[in-house]
């Protein structure tokens, strides 16, 4: 079968939804980082999915992809710096535990 | 074909590790997995030869971020309670699947207009071209430079000790 | 941390690493090269000297370890002791030479050798015959200023280097 | 500045104390006897005229020549150890200037030094921690039986309560040329030893009904 | 040179200052009784004229009868230096006030002399065994200490 | 300020064990450090892997026969032992040393201070993390060293040459010329070496500031030697006390103001350069006669007691023996001053990383055999 | 290396895109492969016995010299050694882990060397993109190291781990910076094109990008003297500390080809590849690739550790501003005077350099004291 652009699609909803799952369900914080890294892996794929098959002279979905791997870079800093300093204050980065917004 | 096979083998290898990245209780073993979902992702990206963002891809999410994130595993020292799961499990796989066929059926059903003409192959250039040309993306890389600066800033204010 | 010296301190310390690069190293390859070891040399195992050997077991008395093990008989003819065996166990012998010293009968000697080592620990147990001197096992000359005359003079490391710069 | 400590250990190390003292005292009652010197067989063998394969020479061959140096320096002997380490003896000419702080990847214990019952249970678990094949050296008087120490309350006699010991050098320390000289017969007795197995000792499936 | 004060010139002052301190004035030492020996012993290091502030060693001998703790002090300024002794006259629990808050450097000499001797200081932070292990049976400096 | 880093970060510390074996513990010791990170919060010392209880054992040994044990307590520098011990049987018993041995000890006793600073500084500066080049050039330097002192009593490391009442044997004949050779080459040497790494910008980063031993503690702990003398203490026996015929030599007593390792450092090196002043002052003046006073084998000193010290390399050393006339001493005490030299260690790592930790204590300059003897 | 023969090589060369005929490319890859992994193998011996003899020699002893001629077969003794003995897991360590870390960290290291021009376009892929390839597989094998430091279930390794993180996130950035300064004067990010473009070696045109490169690249490999993450004088042996037999062959190994990639890297970034006159351009590149590993094993042989702090100062506080203004004067020059001849700029860029390092110099303190705990 040749591959075409729906299988990429498809891919990246699945790659998407197990983000998401993950995200939702899952209690410590950096694996929660680790699940919104994957739900953005999951948009880039989409992306130059559709760079490729749709406008492949003109790399506009290329560019947005960059943009995204900057805003996840900018996510990982700050959402660890976020981490770190709840754990420093809690000695827990169980978000069960962490329902107060102040510390 | 040679595509072909690259893309299975990739696309098994994405949603193995992804799995592996949620289902694994050791939090070590899943940034690992995590890193093999991005070498991967990186080449799913040479499939689509976007040979530029795959080099990105791997300098900046497995030379950086899945670093950073070890990095965080190991300061805070998590590994022991592994990664628990709250009591929201069925309601979110509900919503993940609903999301899930909602997204296939709209990809499957949608008519894509796909372009006959083969891509670009050295995009390193055109990209740049593209970005920094002055009816290009000159001002979102302005706003993304700044964006970065920002979020350093802000990640030093936060971890800073009084 | 601060370059105060701009990394002139990093390049005379580089420099003193590549002048030693090209100089003559101070090697002695030892199997091949021997050093001629001092003329007082505390070898490892003992020279005991049958002749001389009264049986007194002063040595054995000064020993601070008790490594060397005396027995004699006496024998009524001569009115003297006989020495049954001598025996010296190096493993415990330390080489300080207090039993050479306080031997009043210059019957004790230091070894000059010192390749001495064994598969097994018995085998350093050594008594009677394989104490006495023979040209695998000469004697040093520590506290017998006579032996150490004839004996080969010592290699000084200094020498050598001294020596070395005056040719060039 | 304050000069009288006025904080107490963070860590109370009481029961590490403890659980230290248990193992000494285990160790001092399970080592009364000394191990028997290992390779005894050699002198017999030897006349039986084993046949070394070419294989076996390689890899005896390798082995010899490559001795890392566990680091296990306890005392005196230690400096006689670096001297022949040094510029002057320089051991690194049989590829034995690579020392190994971490015993896994060392081959060769050289015991310099007194070993106290102290110290008896990390030599020990260094010993075993060094992966096979793995020889050792009772350097100096000490290491050999005790020494000037032997009668000490604190003192074990000899390093083959302990560890087997293949080769003994004598001497308090002995000059680096003896140790020297030591290790050159340690590689011969690593040249003799047979490394591949002998095909016709093994049990042979094939050949069961016969015997 | 280093001057040891004899016992004749210090006892007057540490009999006016102390009165029932000492015990017995050797030759070149002062045997302090061991209650009184804390508040002696911050005197000369203290006090003006005496400056004692360097402890060059502490050590017991086992007399038998007693235990004898020796403390050698040396005021670095004036370059003189005096023995104290102090005794503790029981076998089975020996006890000597720890002087490890007027000198630091006392602290591992007084865990050594407990570890080899027997001897108890009161008042020290971290007083165990420090050469031999937890359980080792005796103290191997005393003179009835058989194997 | 205890407590404001206990507010704000409440990381966990964890408990590691370096040693007993460990490259750099100069022997088998262990420091049981609790780090926070990479930052030491506090060390626990742990001795006693090398007790071999020389204390005891001398009580079982004469006087002569106990010369060979205190080779071994401080085995970089048996010849200050072997001295420090005849000094204090002396002073028991009274005995006058001939002047020729009186020279030859001060000989020894300088060439040993050499060694050890050879050594000393060689491992300070390769815990520093300088892949064995110092160590191996000092150690080059003290072979030369050794070969005197193997020419002299026939061994390389454990001397035994002190007897009660003078030393074992004369000198050789070829020993002047051959001490004339190397204090020259020695004074070469020193400047070539310090030219490696004296100034050395990562050594000054790491060793400069770390680990300060203030004057006042160093005081209160008893540290002496050049570590004290590094905190600016201008305390050295020769000077102060002096022993054996040291009043007649001319030298310095170097001191540094700011007590940190590279001062210590410093200090040991100004040190080799003033050792080297004596000998060429000793070398001249040797007399000539007997090498030993008329002393038994089995000496039996009068009963009493005698304290007796001496500037070894790496303090005061002092011995501290108790005879009742017998002829083995009652009770023998040696003042050890590796160990009370670490009194001060837990002060002076507290807040300093691993790696400054590991410095510091190659800084202070200790020998397992004496510390734990 | 013969394998090198460019009568061989040349027919393949011209083939870097993949030929019409089937078959073709693919005895292009096979060829290249073995060719890399022999090449690498051989390399890494050729590093071992350079860096034990060099260092031999330095520390004026003599090394390696009697398993073969000269001691040649060192390398081969020591690894069929190490290749024999016993493996062993700890039982604390997370075994997956711990088996998977050296392939991690060796497969990136053998992948480096396939955009590495031998001569002429003799490569296995003339990738477009070559050196941010380079970087972008050299940080995988960073990986395999803090695999090997968290599996192994020892504290010794967490903190060589720890350390190599820290390093390895700081030290990319100014390598990276430097490497753009080399990509703007040449115009290209292949490999190939990189070394075709120098007709004067980049270390004249760029100074201060080869050492910010070369010291970038000496942390990021952990050479001495940023060999933290197994400093043996604090860590023991760091990271690989509970690795033995075959799995701590291959992390010796891969210590080596890294530092071999780095080198051959430098040589073809800064010291014009494999081009020079007289001699074939295989044998020149290797030279090169020598030379550089020489300096390396140089700078080892004499340099004191840093500390992690001070390491990490380096490289935020000196290397990375430096690296930014190299980059902007580069930038400027080319755009602003794209047609004047290079030897202007080796000139003015020397000129800068040396200011730029001299200014940094004065003004610029690292590393901080001592925490208060």
């Amino acid at each position: 079968m040749e591959i075409g652009l729906t299988h990429y699609l498809v891919l990246s909803a699945v790659l998407f939804c197990i983000g998401l799952f993950g995200a939702l369900t899952r209690r410590n914080a950096v694996i929660i980082l680790m699940c919104i890294e994957l739900m953005l892996n999951a948009v880039n794929i989409s992306l130059i999915a559709f760079s490729s098959y749709v406008v492949p002279q003109l790399l506009t979905g290329q560019v947005f992809a960059i943009f995204v791997m900057v805003v996840a870079a900018a996510e990982v800093a700050v959402g660890l710096a976020i981490v770190l300093a709840i754990f420093r204050h809690f000695s827990n980065i169980d978000t069960n535990d962490i329902n107060l917004l102040r510390w | 074909m040679g595509q072909a096979a690259a893309f299975w083998i990739m696309a098994v290898v994405i949603v193995v590790a992804a799995f592996a990245v949620i289902f694994l209780r050791n939090v070590f073993r899943a940034a690992l997995s995590l890193i093999l979902c991005f070498i991967a992702v990186a080449g799913i990206y040479i499939t689509l030869s976007a040979d530029f963002l795959a080099a990105v891809q791997i300098l900046v999410y497995v030379g950086a971020i899945s670093v950073l994130i070890i990095l965080g595993i190991m300061m805070t020292r998590e590994v022991q309670k592994g990664s628990p799961v709250n009591k929201m499990q069925i309601p979110a796989a509900i919503v993940a699947a609903l999301l899930l066929g909602i997204l296939v059926y709209v990809v499957t059903s949608t008519p894509w207009s796909i372009s006959s003409q083969a891509p670009l192959t050295p995009t390193t250039m055109p990209l740049a071209t593209k970005l920094f040309s002055e009816n290009g993306f000159i001002l979102p890389v302005e706003i993304g430079a700044v964006l970065l600066l920002a979020a350093i800033l802000g990640a030093i204010v936060i971890t800073r000790e009084k | 941390m601060k370059f105060e010296r701009y990394g002139i301190g990093i390049i005379k310390g580089m420099a003193v690493t590549i002048k030693h690069l090209l100089r003559h190293p101070t090697v002695t390859q030892f199997p091949d090269q021997r050093l001629n070891i001092s003329r007082r040399s505390r070898g490892n195992e003992l020279i005991w000297s049958r002749e001389k050997c009264t049986g007194c077991a002063t040595c054995a008395k000064t020993c601070p370890q008790g490594a060397i093990e005396i027995v004699t008989s006496t024998n009524m003819a001569e009115n003297k002791y006989e020495v049954e065996t001598y025996r010296v166990d190096t493993g415990y012998c330390i080489q300080c030479g207090l039993c050479v010293e306080a031997c009043p009968y210059d019957a004790l000697f230091m070894g000059y050798s010192y390749e001495r080592a064994k598969y097994r620990r018995a085998e350093l147990v050594q008594s009677n015959d394989e104490l006495l001197e023979s040209p695998s096992r000469p004697a040093s000359g520590y506290f017998h200023p006579e032996i150490a005359e004839t004996l080969p003079k010592q290699t000084l490391l200094v020498e050598k280097i001294v020596e070395k710069r005056k040719k060039k | 500045m304050e000069i009288s400590s006025d904080k107490d250990y963070i860590y109370t190390s009481s029961e590490l104390d403890y659980q230290e003292g248990q193992l000494i005292e285990e160790v001092k009652a399970s080592s009364r006897e000394s191990i028997q010197d290992p390779d005894a067989w050699l002198d017999e063998e030897l006349k039986r005229n084993i046949l070394l394969t070419s294989v076996d020479w390689v890899l005896d061959w390798a082995r010899r020549s490559s001795l890392w140096t566990a680091i296990c320096f306890p005392a005196c002997c230690a400096f006689e150890f670096i001297a022949a380490e040094g510029p002057r003896f320089d051991m690194s000419r049989f590829g034995m200037e690579i020392l190994r702080a971490s015993p896994r990847q060392a081959d060769l214990m050289i015991t310099a030094g007194t070993l106290t019952w102290k110290m008896a249970p990390n030599v020990r678990r260094i010993y075993n921690q060094m992966p096979d094949p793995k020889w050792v050296i009772a350097m100096g008087a000490c290491g050999i039986s005790g020494g000037i120490f032997r009668s000490s309350y604190n003192v074990v006699p000899g390093y083959n309560k302990i560890v087997p010991v293949d080769v003994y050098v004598p001497g308090c320390p002995p000059r680096p040329e003896a140790l020297i000289y030591a290790v050159q017969m340690l590689q011969k007795k690593i040249a003799k030893a047979k490394v591949v197995p002998d095909l016709s000792e093994l049990p042979n499936p094939l050949r069961k009904g016969k015997k | 040179m280093t001057v040891a004060i004899s016992a004749k010139e210090i006892i007057s002052q540490l009999n006016t200052k102390f009165p029932g301190a000492i015990e017995e004035a050797g030759a070149d030492s002062v045997l302090v009784k061991s209650d009184s020996l804390l508040a002696v012993a911050e005197y000369l290091k203290t006090a003006e004229g005496f400056k004692f502030e360097y402890l060059n060693y502490i050590t017991a001998v086992d007399y038998y009868s007693y235990f004898e703790v020796v403390y050698q002090i040396t005021s670095l300024e004036s370059n003189r230096s005096v023995v104290l002794k102090a005794r503790s006259y029981t076998r089975d629990n020996p006890t000597v006030p720890s002087v490890t808050g007027l000198w630091q450097g006392a602290d591992f000499q007084e865990r050594e002399i407990y570890d080899l001797m027997g001897i108890t200081f009161e008042g020290h932070p971290n007083l165990k065994r420090i050469f031999l292990w937890d359980g080792f049976p005796g103290y191997p400096l005393r003179k009835d200490f058989n194997q | 300020m205890t407590t404001t880093r206990e507010l704000t970060l409440k990381t966990e510390p964890f408990v590691l064990n370096i040693g007993p074996v460990h490259p750099s513990t100069h022997g088998v010791y262990r420091m049981r450090c609790t780090l926070d990170g990479e930052v030491v919060v506090d060390i626990e010392p742990v001795f006693g892997y090398l007790h071999r209880g020389i204390e005891k054992l001398a009580e079982e040994r004469t006087y002569t026969g106990f010369i060979p044990l205190t080779d071994r307590l401080d085995y970089i520098s048996p010849m200050s032992n072997n001295l420090g011990y005849c000094m204090a049987v002396e002073k028991l018993a009274g005995i006058k040393v001939p002047e020729r041995a009186e020279y030859i000890r001060v000989i020894m006793a300088e060439l040993q201070r050499l060694a050890n600073h050879c050594i000393a500084v060689g491992s300070m500066l390769n815990d520093a993390g300088a892949y064995f080049t110092p160590f191996m050039y000092t150690f080059r330097e003290r072979e030369r060293i050794v070969d005197l002192f193997d020419m002299v009593c026939g061994q390389r490391l454990t001397y035994n040459y002190m007897r009660i009442g003078g030393v074992s044997q004369d000198i050789p004949g070829e020993f002047l010329p051959a001490l004339h050779k190397l204090v020259d080459r020695l004074t070469i040497f020193i400047e070539e070496y310090e030219n490696l790494l004296k100034l050395n910008e990562i050594l000054l980063a790491r060793a400069k500031g770390v680990g300060i031993l203030e004057k006042d503690t160093a005081i209160n702990c008893g540290i002496s030697g050049p570590v004290a003398r590094a905190s600016g203490i201008k305390w050295d026996i020769r000077r102060n006390d002096p022993y054996s015929i040291y009043d007649r030599f001319e030298f310095d007593i170097p001191t540094c103001e700011n007590g940190d390792c590279y001062d210590r450092y410093r200090v040991r090196i100004e040190e080799m350069r003033q050792s080297l002043r004596i000998l060429q002052q000793a070398m001249k003046q040797v007399p000539k006669g007997p090498v030993k006073a008329d002393v038994p084998h089995l000496i039996r000193p009068p009963a009493g007691e005698a304290y007796a010290h001496i500037e070894a390399p790496k303090g005061e050393l002092g011995y501290y023996i108790v005879s009742d006339n017998s002829i083995a001493p009652y009770r023998c005490h040696i003042r050890p001053t590796s160990l009370i030299n670490l009194a001060a260690l837990r002060q002076m790592v507290k807040g300093w990383k691993v790696a400054d930790l590991i410095i510091i204590f190659g800084s202070i300059d200790i020998t397992m055999g004496e510390v734990d003897r | 290396m013969a394998i090198f023969d460019s009568a061989l090589i040349q027919p393949l060369a011209m083939q870097v895109t993949p030929p019409d005929w089937p078959g073709g490319y693919w005895w292009h890859w096979l060829f290249f492969t073995v060719a890399i992994i022999a090449f690498v193998l051989i390399m890494v011996m050729g590093a071992i016995y350079l860096e034990r003899r060099g260092m031999g020699r330095m520390q004026s002893r003599l090394g390696p010299n009697r398993t073969g001629p000269f001691g040649l077969l060192q390398p081969v003794a020591d690894a069929v050694k190490v290749l024999l003995k016993e493996n062993i897991v700890p039982t604390t360590a997370d075994k997956i882990v711990h088996w998977l870390a050296p392939v991690v960290a060796f497969a990136p290291v053998l992948v480096i060397f396939a955009v590495v021009p031998f001569q002429n376009g003799a490569m296995l892929a003339d990738l477009n993109i070559g050196i941010l390839y380079v970087v972008a597989v050299s940080s995988i094998a960073t990986v395999g190291v803090f695999m090997a430091g968290w599996g192994s279930g020892n504290k010794y390794s967490l903190l060589g781990a720890m350390r190599n993180v820290a390093a390895v996130v700081s030290y990319e950035i100014p390598m990276v910076l430097a490497i753009v300064g080399v990509v703007i004067v040449s115009g290209s990010l292949s490999m190939n094109q990189i070394v075709t473009g120098q007709d004067i070696p980049y270390i004249l045109v760029q100074p201060l990008g080869f050492l910010i490169f070369f010291i970038a690249a000496c942390a990021e490999i952990n050479r001495s003297p940023f060999d933290l993450m197994e400093a043996d004088s604090e860590l023991t042996a760091g990271f690989h500390t509970e690795y033995s037999g075959m799995k701590f062959a291959m992390f010796y190994l891969v210590e080596y080809a890294e530092a071999i990639a780095m080198s051959a890297i430098i040589a073809t970034l800064f010291l014009s590849g494999w081009r020079g006159p007289w001699l074939p351009p295989w044998l020149w590149f290797i030279i090169k690739t020598f030379v550089v590993f020489f300096v390396m094993v140089w700078t080892r042989t004499t340099l004191p550790r840093v500390r992690i702090d001070q390491l990490m100062g380096l490289a935020w506080k000196f290397l990375f501003p430096l690296a930014l203004i190299n980059l902007f004067v580069t930038a400027i020059q080319v755009v602003v005077w794209p047609d004047i001849s290079q030897w202007i700029f080796v000139i003015v860029n020397i000129a800068i350099a040396a200011v730029l390092i001299l200014l940094w110099s004065k003004f610029f303190k690292l590393g901080q004291g001592r925490v208060e705990v």
